[in-house]
């Protein structure tokens, strides 16, 4: 059982690697953040696998920590894309 | 070689990889958005590593609070991107090859050990009891080294300080310039309706449980501070002026009470932030309670910004 | 019945996986933002449910599965709520062109 | 060559990665990447220092897991004061780059 959730842990942790490209790859700033949110549920299920492998309760901890944070990184995601799409780029007097 | 450890190689690859990924992006946000990612696996390594406490830490920091942090930066660097050149190739040589011999360097020192490492351990489980605390590195930073976890938190005032001093002259003890979502969107409100209250209860929740098991004031205040500006992010709270009394005695209530208890140890112990034997567990965790909330209203305020505007009526 | 458990962790974690390998691909083929939204929400809800649902049984004690179950409804929760905005955004820039 | 030891050469790249970073970059937002690259490296090996240590039935000797908790707060302070240092700069100069002594003025046209 604890190989085959840890080869669970790997195939995630592989699909988190091809996410990875998809980051690099766009083409928009939107789509980068779709591909981390998915990497960021990648690590909350790799977490909870390794949790449950090595017998710690306490990594679960760590994946509602990163669950409830990811969250928050999208929001403050789309509040810096909302804001540049409502006021053009030159609203504020900068420079 | 077991199939754990092939993984620990593929994990330890990636994280390498996230980390030029890291460097070499293109874009500012695209290398923001990397650095996220790094910290989450960061987390991860931090648990194959058996440091629970450092994971949680890490998770709450580098992917939460440093994202948003960063992310906000690069919204408003936006129009400089791309600017600056890279030094020439003989820098880049030179500057390669240091750095190669520095990371060989460390590899080498860190693993050329003392047939027996040199350990901590046995004497802080000798001491466990006496800390009336179950969880070992909550007794290191709350008993055994609470100089340190105290002067932490001096820091982050400092650092509020700090930033609060880049303010212009005009909007000294005006509101934080945070950037706020553009327009009310009611499904934000939504998200900031129902997000907080169960935030919260994890925050409290990883300060009570950081007594006995993984968890802390320090991460509890992480979730308080996230939940916090959500909650102005949409706009469903102002954001505060930094002249207002409450804001300023929220930030210190924490280390001034714990520098009262730590008084009170020579009082009746007999020595600074020494406890006295049957009160230990209470005292600690009085501390840690307002500790938790002044660290998540400093973080909270650290993240926001320097103030940029008057209160306006 | 701790073989008939097992059994269930490992189909259930292994539905789980195929949905996040069905989800990546999604982001990497997908033609446009909309439709790599609809891959994400994928792995949110049923790849990391499958797996939250087949560690249920190997979960020790009450208090385990309460947290497991909390972790899949909070990334349930926020997936739904962030993909909306998501959506709104990408429509909104849809239009602006 | 075993877990640990991997996870030592993991923090000992992470700090070259960083160091050459930070030397390299010029726009001040990378340099603050590289140099965040660079302290979670540091701490890794500190990790590892303490994954070494583990005895009298723990895992890994705690108090340097309490300083890297201690280092992994004031590294987020330091990350704080400088992004809004660079925010500052970039305020007063129009750039957010170390790259070059030209008066800020002359570097607006993008060349010389």
């Amino acid at each position: 059982m604890a190989n085959f959730l840890f080869g669970a842990a790997g195939f995630v942790l592989a699909m988190v690697a091809v996410g990875l490209l998809c980051v690099l790859r766009g083409p928009s700033d939107t789509d980068r953040m779709l591909s981390a949110q998915l990497i960021g549920s990648g690590g909350v299920a790799v977490l909870l696998l390794v949790a449950t492998v090595t017998g710690t309760p306490s990594i679960v901890d760590v994946a509602l920590m990163l669950a409830l944070l990811a969250v928050f990184a999208a929001v403050a995601f789309l509040r810096d894309a909302s804001s540049s799409q409502i006021k053009p780029p030159n609203a504020t007097d900068r420079v | 070689m077991t199939p754990p450890f092939i993984l620990e190689i593929a994990f330890v690859i990636l994280i390498l990889a996230i980390a030029v990924g890291t460097l070499v992006a293109r874009t500012a946000f695209t290398a923001v958005l990397l650095f996220m990612i790094y910290g989450l696996l960061i987390a991860i390594a931090w648990v194959r590593l058996s440091a629970v406490d450092v994971a949680l830490t890490e998770a709450a920091i580098g992917g939460g609070l440093t994202g948003m942090l960063l992310l906000g930066a690069v919204a408003r660097l936006r129009e400089s991107e791309g600017s600056g050149e890279e030094p020439g190739l003989p820098t880049l040589l030179a500057a390669g090859t240091f750095c190669v011999l520095v990371s060989a360097a460390l590899g080498t020192l860190v693993l050329s050990r003392p047939e027996v490492a040199p350990s901590l351990a046995p004497m802080v489980m000798d001491n466990l009891a006496q800390s009336a605390l179950g969880n070992p590195v909550a007794a290191v930073l709350f008993v055994f080294r609470a100089f340190d976890t105290l002067l932490e938190k001096v820091v982050l005032l400092l650092a509020l300080i700090g930033v609060w001093s880049l303010a212009p002259d005009r909007a000294w003890g005006g509101v934080p310039g945070l950037r706020l979502y553009a327009e009310p969107s009611s499904i934000l409100v939504f998200l900031a309706q129902l997000l907080p209250p169960i935030g919260i209860m994890i925050g409290i929740y990883m300060f009570w449980t950081g007594a006995s098991y993984p968890g802390g004031a320090f991460q509890g205040g992480t979730v308080l501070a996230a939940m916090w500006l959500l909650v102005m992010i949409a706009r469903l709270q102002p954001v505060p002026a930094i002249s207002l009394r409450r804001i300023r005695l929220l930030l210190v209530v924490g280390p001034v009470i714990f520098v009262a208890i730590g008084l009170l140890g020579f009082v009746v112990a007999d020595a600074f932030l020494a406890y006295p034997a049957n009160y230990a567990k209470p005292l600690i965790i009085t501390a840690e309670a307002t500790l938790t909330l002044s660290i998540g209203v400093t973080l909270g305020l650290l993240v926001a910004g320097p103030p940029d505007r008057m209160l306006q009526p | 019945m701790t073989l008939a458990l097992n059994i269930f962790t490992i189909v259930a974690v292994s539905a789980g996986s195929f949905f996040f390998m069905a989800g990546t691909i999604g982001l990497l083929r997908f033609p446009d933002t909309m439709t790599r939204l609809h891959a994400l929400t994928k792995v949110d809800n049923l790849g990391l449910g499958l797996i939250v649902f087949g560690l249920l049984p190997q979960a020790e004690g009450l208090l385990a599965v309460l947290k497991l179950l909390c972790v899949w409804i909070f990334v349930q929760l926020s997936g739904a709520i962030v993909s909306q905005l998501v959506a709104q955004l990408a429509r909104g820039d849809g239009q602006q062109r | 060559m075993n877990s640990i030891a991997l996870f030592a050469y993991c923090g000992a790249a992470m700090v070259g990665l960083g160091l050459f970073g930070l030397i390299t970059k010029p726009q001040v937002l990378r340099k603050i990447l590289a140099f965040n690259v660079l302290g979670t490296g540091v701490f890794l090996l500190f990790g590892v220092i303490a994954r070494r240590g583990a005895a009298a039935g723990l895992p890994s000797d705690p108090v340097p897991q309490a300083l890297v908790i201690t280092g992994i707060v004031v590294a987020f302070s330091a990350t704080t004061m400088a992004v809004v240092l660079l925010l500052r700069l970039y305020a007063e100069t129009g750039e957010a780059t170390l790259d070059s002594d030209d008066p800020p003025n002359a570097g607006t046209d993008g060349g010389r």
